[in-house]
């Protein structure tokens, strides 16, 4: 079985992470006698060879291992709060990427599709505020790091913010 | 009295290094640690609005105290996904 | 490359129609001149192993299959009009599954993941209202046909309420 | 002038077949394919209201007109996902 979350310099491996989340839900619903693993919603992000009309050759990603597995560990605790039986792994990349590869890999599974669908949608947004993860862009003509969030995880602002974007 | 200081992306970049091994006086703050970086690297100093900060792998204000042998991190903005 | 859309009897394949989703809209974007794949939203449907308090053993689905590939054509061509550069494939499967094993597995891929999630989710609702796919489900103490919608695919309502579901 | 009839899941079970061959009146639509198979198969009556069509494997409405050999599908309430 997979970890639930982490950081990793080994390409991603999207079916190994469906199955662990699916036996982590299984175990979940026999330990608390609640309705099995029935929707699994997989977000996979990937290397796109275009941003913002420049033409990207690798993206080298640089995390802070340790906060970074500990932010996918309060992510999910955050989502418990507003539903209550669904599992969460996720699985970031590290080091340099070519176009077309997952950098992350985020598994969602709940009994039903609403609840999945909301707990993957809220950590891919809670991701990008407050997980120390880096991304340099090698454009043809140079590279630079790309400078997203600077969000103080504690705010409740931002939390409302990602539930905001799950859907009803 | 050292520290360790953590710095990743641009703030790397600017210092040089990932890990650095800082002196700290009595009742220090991270503010106080970062404050002692930008007078060393001043091209640190535009990312001062824009820093989250760590303290031994745990989330922190920049009024957090620091004490002796801590783990101190400055995050510029982060952009994973 | 797997096909976009397909009702089948083997197992379905995740990573594979992950792939082929990707590069669909790899396809798409050199055809159209924009953005990539950057964001990939897979919906995979599993037995679940207890449905409203019964214990389900397995489960059988039957399909019209030319008509329910077309079902999964026209919900693309309707996606298609609310997110005009997303890419969607679904595969459902027939026959008898296991507790577990996935039923359905819809990828949608977009640049940018906000149109994923909302194609995905839309195709979802709306196989639930218009694939002519049925589920029989084999109890402990006996089997039976579930009987979900009966929606005209015409409707324009349960069109709108299919797209009310998604992220916003 | 023969119709193939499709049947699926609960009407399948009811009437003992997939795909039956029904005869055809002039100027028949879907509906008078339904009424003659319900007088066969009393028992497919409650799925009246909740059923919907399809002809040559395209959703119709049961005012269809429906020819000599043409495929005309009975679905049940859908249940996949």
């Amino acid at each position: 079985m997979a970890p639930r979350f982490a950081i990793t310099a080994e390409p991603l491996d999207v079916a190994a992470l469906l199955a662990t989340a699916q036996q982590l839900h299984d175990l979940l619903a026999r330990d608390r006698n609640i309705e099995g693993p029935g929707a699994v919603i997989l977000f996979v992000g990937v290397v796109r060879g275009r941003h913002q009309g420049q033409e990207v050759r690798a993206l080298t990603y640089e995390a802070y291992t340790p906060l970074a597995v500990a932010s996918f560990e309060r992510i999910a605790a955050e989502a418990g709060v507003r539903v209550a039986d669904a599992v969460l792994c996720i699985h970031h990349r590290i080091g340099t990427l070519e176009v077309g590869e997952p950098s992350v890999v985020i598994a969602a599974v709940a009994a039903h599709r609403g609840e999945a669908y909301a707990v993957s949608r809220f950590a891919i947004e809670r991701i990008k505020q407050i997980t120390p993860v880096w991304k340099r862009e090698v454009l043809v003509d140079g590279a630079s790091w790309v400078e997203g969030a600077t969000v103080d995880p504690d705010a409740p602002e931002p939390l409302a913010d990602a539930w905001s974007r799950t859907c009803p | 009295m050292p520290v360790t200081v953590l710095l990743f992306a641009g703030l790397r970049e600017i210092v040089g290094a990932g890990e650095l091994s800082r002196p700290i006086e009595a009742a220090a703050t991270v503010d106080a640690v970062w404050r002692d970086l930008r007078d060393h690297w001043p091209a640190l100093t535009p990312y001062g609005p824009s820093l989250t900060c760590a303290v031994n792998a745990q989330y922190a204000p920049m009024s957090s105290p620091v004490q002796d042998g801590d783990e101190v991190a400055f995050l510029p903005p982060v952009s994973g996904g």
